[in-house]
């Protein structure tokens, strides 16, 4: 008794009739996190976005790897696959050959993204398949009890580095950009209301909108995000990019982004001050070379929609690419035959 | 001297050359020439491991192997007959299998200086007397068909490709058949360029029309029309590989599903994918995944999505899929996994037959994993595995296991091509609004209830799962109950196939063989020449390798002498002695090569104390 | 009544609480104090699934069972004697498994409404009469050790984390034990917070200080001091996972070579990364790869270069191996793979121990694939077993696969500390300069070259090999030669390897009960008592399970009666069957736990025909 | 006898001292490409590039997957491990980790390293293992007889892709820079010099010298790179990278390539007719956001070492991370005594 998580029991089909709160997202299942686990407020922040999206719970389908964060799928009230580590994205992709309309939505950690399952995640993303992707990066293997995982920063001591990580950390975000990823996107687990607009705007993308949100795992790697996060220096640290809006940062929007074009890099000034207004980049999503630039940014930190551009869709390629279908008896019969028969 | 011999009804026919003679064409066309006058037909193909090797090499030769029978052959010969040999290459690498006084067709003109030190031979063979047990036909084919050809009017480099049609209408003459089966392919074939049809043509009916005016005796007049050793009905030709394709196309339909084939390229499972890739008409969709991982798991998510996912691979890939398959089987997904077998360990022996990934498929993963495995006989056997395989998957609810080899895939045989109207529907019991992991008390598989389906949401995955509600359950009981659970739904599928039936022979005789695979023909013509001598020999060959057919074990206790005859080190009769704790013989090869008779007969007879 | 009554030399404790209350401490701790008094102990950890559970949920609940014996232990215990529940959940969880009248030690603060409620109680057990066939010992331990602690001035929180001193306090006095050990360790481990160390102190005190004047009846005193059942020497504490790590390391040092630990995390193998990690200064090197792909591949990468390449996983992570395990085959390079086994399929149980990935670790690879397979039964044998895994893979040049189980890693026994002098060093045959692939014809074989030696550079790796020059073949009988060598080269490590002995009884007895891994503990206790109670029961435990001891079909042959218990459906089983084709009885059982002495005792006597 | 691949004998030790040209490096096998392959023309300068380096044969390794390009290592005489497909980069770190001294080279095909091996290589690369990886990049699976790799074309016809390949293929330069990759190169099988100059750099590079080789599949897709290769047109396609020379191209160095800072894209030009000389770009191969912009140009394409940065090494690291040495008995014999011990 003590030791499984109750399933719900299939939803009633009137339940499904257009749910509008987070709530009616949310399944019977007890959430298992840790107490201050970042996980539990992009559960939220994913149950917003449903509801705001008035996703049909049937139509929808949470796939996740193994980890804490691929727990994901009990808790929200749609279809649900658990999968194996790495893997869910080699899975979605199958569900979304076979069922392109279905709302396909992937939650995966650092470790199961971008370790194990970095492989998979390359051809999802080249291949463009229309689904969100969530990754959910702690810079640590939470359910294998705090490894370093291929974001740790060098340094960082765990059970596996007890004398310091060693290895230069994989960068997400120029990782999917460098896999030709059509959509990037980043957000901090505590910025609510953001990741409710990010996630949406990833949803709305065709093509694999990728997220990633900056978790916090309280117990293993607690803090790992604080320097963005803390509300003393969010104004500082934090760079939200909007499309067609100038890449404005700081109390007040008092400083911003513009282009070093000798050192090919991007420069924080402060307009007025030493530089001028003009000189103040305007976010251009589209730009994939102004991407590379922002997500790779560490003072301040991009964050929203970095990159988005259009590109065709793996399985609506697909799709248009099957041959008009011959599935009447007669046809196949005739496919058995063949075109060189005899008798005897 | 075991061999039936020459004028027995059946002829073997070898034709080798360099990879670019078209040798695999020759091959190809001269099956459907046997196959059109009625004979039973067996064949081989048997490419070089290298793309495209240097021209002249003796690892580049690639040979194509052919029985025709007026009396049913089931295998493609263990002995050559005829062999076409075009340049020394060629000779140096496949007289070992010409039987003594056998014909040997040879290009004189390939048997240059150059060619001869490529290959390995100090003189040449056709002037040394080396020969002289054979009957030696050396011809300047190449010249005969330039001169053939000259009228047509095509290049040089054209001319000297319209070789392989000479030599083929030299061994229709010899082997009594005339041209004008293959003289209509070539005229449907090259349409688009009438003086390729000329000058193919005018190859074809010179090298027919050289057997005739030079005089040379015929072989033995396999390809005369006469009766035919197959049963009435409509024919065509298929290998192994189209007849699985053709299989789980018709199975899917059959189920009234469409399929989604994923896959990676791997020798020789890819000749499914090329297949398949071609079928998108027929409501499949094949998928090259980035690795065999990714295959099976996109296979497994068109399953959980309402699709029919398919996966195949050989030995290495199979590994790899491992892992996924035990989520398949966790998840009660049905899913069906290829396996065409070829050399192990390792990378081994791609190009190379082998029938070794049984204990793999039967035993090989993590955990208590069972789930039905079948393996297909022969080509036409293929094709209703496939169906087989496509049944027990959504019956059961399970992936399961198909295997196949590289000799299967190859080999083409005559096919009486069947009624898609007279196949048995499959059916698939709807989910109604049943628990997710709520288990059907006959086949004990849960409903399949495909994502977005509406009103019946709900969470699976690998963890294990509550009988019944499908919750993640860690309680003791609950485990325990899942897991004979999953033992009783693989081995209850005995239920629904038929009971193991012999052969040949029953349980009167005094030994039983016992095989499983493509080692069928060989298997089938041993025994039957066996009993043919007056031998009690019964023949069993297995279908169904887990679960095993709910007689087996008693057919088994009947003999006191039972032989497991396979291509790997024993792994059946491991298998065998685990479920029914009773010996049995082992009879072993792992060559790459199929079983030719003549060992299988040794073997038995060694067994039976009798002298040869 | 198959259990030994209380008062019969041993005592099973159990502490159970919240993950956060220090309960794994607390057993250490007590573990600690039992051993050094002489007493033998087997303890059983049994964590939450989950990371940090919310406090007081049932699925939160994180125990530890010891067994302390004057007489010989060999297993946590069947039953508790004593139950430490420091909250409702932690009762109700493991009531279940006390004995009638069994003590059990509640903290009464924290049986508070909210508490219950979550635990699934309507009303307190403490009060409600629920509990009236135990021995109930319900105090406030919450607010005595606040008393207690007071004194030292610590905050609130660190009052409350000195419960676990508290009660172990209570445990060590109602089991005859005193404080000393203990408070040595708290006097250690605190140094660098003096006010912490007298807290802890104080608590522990007054917990004992407490069973003292509130004249609580002792339970039994196993850990007053009194003669030992273990032999004299030297001895330490130690866990499964960490007399693995010593072995490797010792091992390594016996062979002369540095290790390179290749892993991916994966629970219950885990603690081997953990526990390799920490012994770099010891020639190990430990890599945390991207897979368990790449970890094999380092492992084996390391091997090619000269050092031992090892590495361990479970399940899900052993099946993605099973390509690359092919490949050190093929490569004929040594390689330790160690399999800390867990409940299955896929994900399955990841926490629960489960002996089921044996058929794997034997058979489950592509092709002929055979390998050294060896299981460790108990804490001190994972050392032994360790250093054999190194010797034969150095011996036979080949991987080999050592199967542990989350059980065994985590249980932990009292270790007499071996000699390193008396150990034997490993043999590395000079490789000379014999060919890559030339055997050597007592072992089979081929040298190992580093990469890098000097003048003998050569090329290694999947395709078949030449036997003697490596080059790459695909001659068929080089093939089967290849094959048969693979697998002789396996069987031949039988002769290097002492013959089977029995752990109890002889051929003269009516029953043969075989077992491997870590159920040795059970199966031993088992039949020791059945033999006490004048049953004729032979044990045999294997060790090898690839190649088998080559007594063993001998040994098997002289009963007719034999029992395979296992924690699976029954691998070793079949197994035995296809090895020796003669019938065994099979026990499995399937619940993410270890076997109860008690079950097995009552199925050899139902094999026995006696009643209990 | 013809179906067996001959191995040298080992070689006698003499043979090992200073051999100096591309000869001595050849091994006995016979090499068994198709005829007219463009992995000839890479064996070849390979072989030359090793004895201009003097490489010691018995310390060189070449590590291959499985491919036409993976039997490389038969072809060269020194250690040589075949391996299995995609995961020769991980035990090439196996080999590098145990003795960080050999000379490592990886040859790997575009399916082994960015199809099956994707993960493998960006962890590779993350960690910047000091060792030479060669991609022959001939976008299509040879040796399994011609499907499409993930770097073919869309529209490519294979026998897996009879109408035509669908998913936006990988860019290997894009991926390797993702990857966080420290030295990135490509060149043209056929470019003999350019290839041994571009292979000494990525030897001489401290962690993973990447080169991508433009390499013609004579049977399955030739052609591939004619374009780019063809005699004709090399002088406008052809954009040889040098570190601190200007970016400069087409007959005589004529054209050349300016930044577009508004759009973030180089630009081809003529100096003196549609812009100034000044406008030149001089290649930085330390600049990574340079090096994004020329990997992916494909009118010209970029050639040479596009990027090269410093940058810690992976196994010297962990080396360094070793704590000091106890190997001697007793220092064992007390860790098997561990500190809390009992008499008996
Ligand atoms: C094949 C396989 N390898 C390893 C594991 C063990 N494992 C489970 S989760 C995990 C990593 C978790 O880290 P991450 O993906 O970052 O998720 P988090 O727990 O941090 O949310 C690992 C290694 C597994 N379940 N399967
Ligand atoms: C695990 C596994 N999967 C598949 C294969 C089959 N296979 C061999 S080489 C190859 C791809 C070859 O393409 P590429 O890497 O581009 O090399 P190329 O032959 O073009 O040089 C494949 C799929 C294999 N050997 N092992
Ligand atoms: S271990 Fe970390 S990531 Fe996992 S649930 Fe706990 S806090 Fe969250
Ligand atoms: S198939 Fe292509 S890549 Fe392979 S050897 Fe032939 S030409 Fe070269
Ligand atoms: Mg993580
Ligand atoms: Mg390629």
């Amino acid at each position: 008794m003590s030791d499984t998580l109750d399933q719900a029991v299939p939803a009633a089909p009137e339940r499904s009739a257009s749910p509008r709160t987070a709530k009616d997202y949310a399944s019977d299942m007890e959430v298992r996190w840790c107490p201050g686990c970042g996980d539990y407020a992009i559960l939220k922040a994913v149950q917003k976005t449903l509801a705001e999206l008035e996703a049909d719970p049937d139509r929808t389908v949470f796939l996740s790897g193994i980890g804490c964060a691929a727990r994901f799928p009990y808790y929200v009230d749609t279809y649900g696959f658990h999968t194996i580590h790495g893997r869910a994205a080699a899975i979605a992709t199958g569900v979304k050959l076979a069922q392109p309309e279905l709302d396909v939505w992937v939650v995966s950690g650092d470790g199961d993204s971008l370790s194990i399952g970095g492989n998979h995640l390359l051809h999802l993303l080249r291949r463009n398949v229309d689904l969100v992707y969530l990754l959910f990066n702690n810079e640590v293997y939470g359910l294998t009890k705090g490894q370093a995982s291929p974001t740790s920063p060098v340094g960082q001591v765990t059970p596996s580095t007890p004398g310091g990580s060693l290895d230069a950390p994989v960068h997400a975000g120029r990782y999917v950009l460098g896999c030709g990823g059509t959509f990037f996107a980043r957000v901090p687990d505590v910025a609510q209301a953001q990741q409710v607009e990010v996630m949406k705007a990833a949803h709305a993308h065709a093509g694999t909108g990728f997220v990633e949100i900056l978790q916090n795992c309280i117990v293993y790697h607690d803090g790992a995000w604080s320097t963005v996060t803390d509300k003393k220096t969010a104004a500082e640290r934090q760079l939200w990019c909007r499309h067609g809006e100038p890449l404005r940062f700081g109390e007040g929007g008092a400083k911003a982004l513009r282009l070093n074009a000798a050192a090919l890099t991007l420069e924080a000034f402060t307009p007025g001050v030493d530089g001028e207004a003009a000189e103040v980049l305007v976010h251009d999503a589209g730009n994939p070379m102004l991407a590379r630039l922002l997500c790779e940014l560490d003072e301040p930190t991009a964050l929203g929609v970095i990159h988005r551009r259009d590109a065709a869709v793996s399985e609506r390629r697909h799709h248009a690419a099957r041959p008009p279908q011959r599935r009447e008896p007669a046809a196949l019969q005739e496919l058995l035959n063949g075109s060189d028969t005899w008798r005897i | 001297m075991d061999e039936p011999k020459l004028g027995e009804g059946a002829l073997v026919v070898r034709f080798a050359g360099d990879s670019g003679d078209g040798i695999q064409l020759t091959g190809t066309r001269f099956t459907a020439a046997a196959a059109f006058t009625g004979a039973d037909v067996s064949t081989f193909p048997d490419f070089p491991a290298e793309i495209r090797a240097p021209a002249g090499t003796t690892y580049g030769v690639s040979a194509f192997q052919i029985q025709i029978g007026r009396r049913t052959v089931r295998t493609p010969g263990d002995r050559v007959d005829v062999l076409v040999a075009l340049n020394p290459a060629a000779l140096m690498v496949n007289l070992d299998e010409l039987r003594p006084g056998g014909v040997i067709v040879a290009d004189s003109a390939a048997f240059t200086d150059r060619n001869l030190k490529k290959a390995g031979y100090a003189a040449s063979p056709l002037d040394d007397g080396s020969l002289d047990g054979y009957r030696l036909v050396a011809l300047d084919v190449t010249k005969l068909t330039a001169e053939a050809v000259k009228p047509a009017g095509v290049k040089a480099r054209d001319a000297g490709r319209a070789r392989n049609f000479w030599t083929l209408g030299l061994v229709l003459w010899l082997t009594g058949g005339d041209v004008a089966k293959s003289a209509a392919w070539i005229a449907e074939r090259f349409k688009a360029n009438a003086q390729l049809v000329d000058a193919n043509t005018r190859a074809l009916e010179a090298g027919h029309a050289f057997g005739d005016t030079a005089e040379l005796a015929r072989v033995e007049p396999v390809l005369e029309a006469g009766p035919s050793p197959l049963p009435g009905g409509r024919y065509r030709s298929i290998s192994g590989a189209d007849a699985l394709c053709l299989g789980l196309v018709t199975g899917a339909h059959l189920a009234d599903l469409e399929l989604v084939y994923g896959s990676y390229p791997i020798t020789p499972a890819s000749s499914m994918l090329h297949g398949l890739a071609r079928l998108g008409a027929y409501g499949v969709d094949v998928f090259q995944a980035e690795d065999e991982i990714a295959a099976i798991g996109v296979a497994l998510g068109a399953s959980y999505a309402g699709k029919l996912g398919i996966t195949g691979s050989s030995g290495p890939g199979m590994a790899l899929k491992t892992e996924m398959l035990g989520l398949a089987l966790a998840a009660e997904l049905p899913l069906v996994v290829i396996d065409a077998q070829r050399g192990g360990p390792s990378t081994g022996l791609p190009t190379k037959t082998e029938q070794s990934d049984l204990l793999q498929a039967v035993l090989g993963r993590n955990a208590d994993s069972p789930l039905p495995v079948l393996a297909a006989a022969t080509p036409h056997d293929a094709f209703e595995m496939a169906i087989e395989a496509i049944r027990l998957a959504v019956r059961a609810m399970t992936p399961v296991i198909l295997l196949t080899d590289g000799f299967l895939a190859n080999a083409t045989e005559p096919w009486a091509i069947p009624d898609l109207a007279a196949l048995a529907p499959i059916e698939r019991p709807p989910h109604g609004t049943r628990q997710p992991y709520e288990h059907d008390p006959e086949t004990l598989a849960r409903p399949w209830i495909p994502a977005g389906t509406p009103g019946l949401r709900h969470r699976i995955g690998g963890l294990e799962r509550q009988d019944g509600t499908g919750s993640v359950s860690y309680e003791p009981a609950n485990h325990q109950r899942m897991t004979e659970l999953r033992h009783a739904r693989v081995a209850r599928l005995a239920d629904a196939v038929a009971e193991q039936a012999f052969e040949a022979g029953g349980t009167d005789d005094d030994i039983l063989v016992v095989g499983w695979g493509s080692t069928y023909g060989a298997l089938t013509s041993a025994v039957d020449q066996l009993r043919g001598e007056g031998l009690k020999v019964a023949q069993l060959h297995l279908r169904h390798l887990s679960p095993l057919p709910r007689n087996l074990g008693d057919l088994l206790a009947a003999f006191d002498r039972v032989l497991v005859a396979e291509l790997n080190m024993g792994q059946l009769a491991l298998l065998l002695q685990g479920r029914y704790a009773r010996p049995v013989a082992s009879l072993t090869k792992v060559a790459g090569r199929p079983f030719g008779i003549g060992e299988i007969k040794n073997r038995v007879r060694a067994e039976l104390g009798v002298e040869a």
